[in-house]
């Protein structure tokens, strides 16, 4: 993949400002990250990460400032945007009714690009090879998770985002999300996660931005 | 209108001009008054949250 | 021009603005419906079919008339702070709305008394008075979205675009109230000016129109006061504003 | 093509919740069934009220069962991976509604023919009832998709959702209930079918628009 220097893989904000309510999450915040490069999202309960992390997907708005991709600030429908990024939220996105694989279709169909890794393949990757056509309904908290990790392996797409990526895995599943995040990273992605213990993704390099200390 | 009586008798339509006017008059006064009083109650509210020292007094 | 629109768009000038504008206004209002009322209730003639109970119409048709043109208000405005993010526009739409409501129960509560005397029934499905009860539902259901959302900003956006969602709808439902009416031949009276209505009956309409229409404008300055303290009421300028007064 | 595999994970997930999505189906039968008992069971009487009870209740009914129609993709997240897709939102939206519509909306329309036979509606007229609901509800459906995408975030959004949309609904109830009554009396009903045609035409190109964009709002905060 050869990017022209002209347009570098990064992501950049601008003087984000991000109110909830009556309550500043972040002042005039500025940070960038490019290929390679994980940025971890850090504060206490309540200070905003989600709210942070779905602002940079453009789900949310800011108040103030601007959120950059390879330069240019995020336009309102952004089609393009959404076609090189992969966001896994807080809740699953994984329907119970539907089993790992349909549910993988189903996200597969949603995706602007050709799928990269078949259905299969990923499974198997993720652990979830022996539970492929069961409703997720009876599948464990964990593996609902590993479903929708599963997801983020469908398409090669530059920009992760991952809010409590770690919530309901067990250390095997830790292990490997690790994997995942480096192996995206060396293939010249970016990653973008809050999570509350640090993840050990060396030798590739972690950022930090920290919110709620201001407040 | 001739006379003050034919006013207020309306030719006999008083039941039902009037109290057109008097809702009217009514609906209109509140609507005129209720922005000034929040107007006041906001800004307290706001005072009192900026200098919360100032509660007892 | 442009210029100075853009800076009536920031809040703390307009809230001086709207302080310093509104009180004329308001009684500018009150003088020109004192004016009208003495037109249309003492100078204007009976109506000839329908007695003094036509002086209703005094209080009825520019109400019915606000109702509207507060809706369209409230429209524009939701349209004009979703297109150009204007945080005063949608301020402006919640602040129409309960006038606008106002309005039509007015015009809905002198339409059944006019009624009265000449269908002999408070209320008749009457297409008019339809079309104007279906629009108190749609500004009820403007008022309860806008109010529904911890975050005022989240309630004015999704109720901008129920405005902008109802405004089209307007005409349709206009409309095939028109058409069910005419369909099922109801009694109609005519409630409104007529052609052939002399000089002395309709100049105190439109005067009284004119006074709505003031009034209208003043008061939906005093509400807009209100909106544009309770969404900035963090900025510094507010605490200025609270800590000299 | 991928908008049929969305259309089949739509489909599929109905087949698998029918109990759910019958709900809206049983209220229209169960609300039918309920103004005989409320008024006089005479046959003229039922008659000549059968358009207009069909109608309304197929109204609640179909508003009713609007209320879920984000809810669940709301609460397990998939409403965000839909936002965050690259394709089209509105016409996932379009195709969302229309599944929708017919795992809920469909049934509905087939039953009232049988609910007409209760009300004493003439046999020679159901063609024309089933014909104006079957241009009617999907319009009603469309509306209430606009109301499900403004209040899916809200806790209690199932109430205000029939508030925001029924006086909207209005036109669709005039001419739909007309189409029905005039053809039991057996005037022309192509006028008022035409118009149930006109505005669905209406919903489906706008519509989808005014949902988009409440669901985007929705999502913000």
């Amino acid at each position: 993949m050869i990017e022209p220097m002209e347009f570098p893989s990064v992501l950049s904000v601008d003087n984000l400002s991000v109110w909830r309510g009556e309550r500043c999450l972040c002042r005039e915040l500025n940070f960038r990250v490019v290929t390679g490069e994980a940025l971890q999202v850090q504060g206490h309960n309540g200070a905003g990460k989600t709210t942070l992390i779905r602002v940079l997907t453009g789900l949310g708005r800011a108040d103030e400032g601007e959120v950059r991709w390879r330069g240019e600030p995020l336009r309102r429908n952004d089609a393009e945007y959404r076609a090189s990024l992969a966001y896994l939220g807080h809740s699953n996105g994984v329907k119970l009714g539907l089993s790992p694989r349909e549910n993988l279709a189903a996200a597969s169909a949603l995706l602007a690009t050709p799928i990269a890794n078949n259905v299969d393949a990923t499974l198997e990757r993720v652990g979830l090879r022996a539970h492929a056509d069961m409703p997720c309904g009876m599948l464990s908290m964990g593996q609902r998770r590993r479903t929708a990790l599963a997801r983020l392996l469908l398409a090669h797409v530059h920009l992760w985002f991952l809010d409590e990526p770690l919530a309901s895995l067990d250390m095997a599943g830790v292990t490997l999300l690790t994997e995942m995040l480096k192996a995206h990273l060396s293939g010249g992605g970016i990653a973008v996660f809050a999570t509350h213990q640090l993840l050990d993704l060396a030798p590739f390099p972690v950022k930090n931005v920290v919110l709620g200390t201001s407040a | 209108m001739s006379s003050w009586h034919e006013f207020v008798t309306m030719g006999g339509y008083a039941a039902y001009v009037w109290p057109a006017y008097g809702i009217a008059l009514v609906v209109l006064l509140v609507n005129a008054l209720a922005p000034g009083r929040q107007q006041r109650r906001l800004l307290k509210e706001i005072r009192r949250r900026a200098n919360p020292k100032e509660r007892s007094e | 021009m442009f210029v100075w629109f853009h800076k009536l768009a920031s809040p703390p000038f307009f809230y001086k603005f709207a302080d310093k504008l509104a009180p004329w206004l308001g009684w500018l209002s009150l003088l020109v419906i004192l004016a009208g009322l003495y037109g249309g209730l003492w100078l204007a003639p009976p109506d000839y079919q329908q007695g003094d109970g036509f002086r209703i119409i005094y209080v009825h048709v520019p109400s019915a008339w606000m109702s509207m043109f507060a809706y369209m208000v409230m429209a524009i405005a939701a349209a004009i702070g979703l297109i150009w993010r204007l945080k005063l526009a949608h301020a402006v739409s919640a602040a129409a709305a309960p006038l606008g409501a106002s309005f039509t129960f007015l015009a809905l509560v002198t339409g059944s008394l006019w009624g009265k005397p000449m269908w002999g029934t408070y209320w008749v499905w009457d297409a008019r008075l339809t079309s104007e009860l279906i629009l108190l539902f749609l500004y009820l259901g403007y008022i309860a979205l806008n109010h529904a959302f911890e975050d005022r900003r989240t309630g004015d956006r999704a109720s901008a675009i129920l405005a902008l969602v109802g405004i089209f709808n307007i005409p349709i439902i206009h409309y095939s109230v028109t058409w069910w009416n005419t369909l099922h031949q109801g009694p109609t009276v005519f409630f409104g000016p007529r052609a052939e209505m002399p000089a002395s009956m309709y100049i105190p309409l439109f005067i009284m129109i004119i006074g709505f229409m003031l009034y209208f404008t003043a008061f939906i300055l005093k509400r807009l006061q209100v909106e544009v303290l309770q969404r900035e009421r963090n900025t510094t300028w507010v605490r200025e504003l609270v800590e000299k007064s | 093509m991928k908008l049929t595999a969305l259309i089949e994970r739509d489909l599929r997930l109905a087949y698998r919740r029918r109990g759910e999505l019958a709900t809206p189906v049983i209220f229209f039968v169960i609300v039918t069934a309920l103004f005989p008992l409320a008024l006089n069971p005479e046959p003229t009487l039922l008659r000549s009220l059968a358009p207009g009870v069909i109608w309304v209740a197929a109204l609640l009914a179909v508003l009713i069962g609007q209320d879920s129609l984000f809810k669940t993709d709301y609460e397990d997240g998939s409403l965000e991976l839909m936002l965050l897709s690259p394709l089209s939102l509105e016409w996932i939206v379009l195709l969302r509604v229309f599944t929708h519509w017919l795992a809920t909306g469909l049934p509905l329309v087939m039953l009232s023919s049988l609910m007409a036979l209760l009300l004493d509606y003439p046999m020679h007229a159901v063609g024309v009832l089933v014909m104006s609901l079957l241009l009617g509800t999907p319009v009603l459906s469309f509306l209430g998709a606009v109301g499900a995408a403004l209040t899916v975030g809200l806790r209690r959004g199932g109430m205000l959702l029939p508030i925001l949309v029924l006086p909207l609904t209005v036109p669709v109830l005039i001419f739909g209930a007309a189409a029905a009554g005039r053809a039991a009396v057996g005037e022309p009903a192509a006028a008022p079918l035409y118009f149930l045609g006109a505005m669905l035409v209406l919903a489906l190109t706008l519509a989808p628009f005014a949902i988009t964009a409440g669901l985007r709002i929705s999502l913000e905060s």
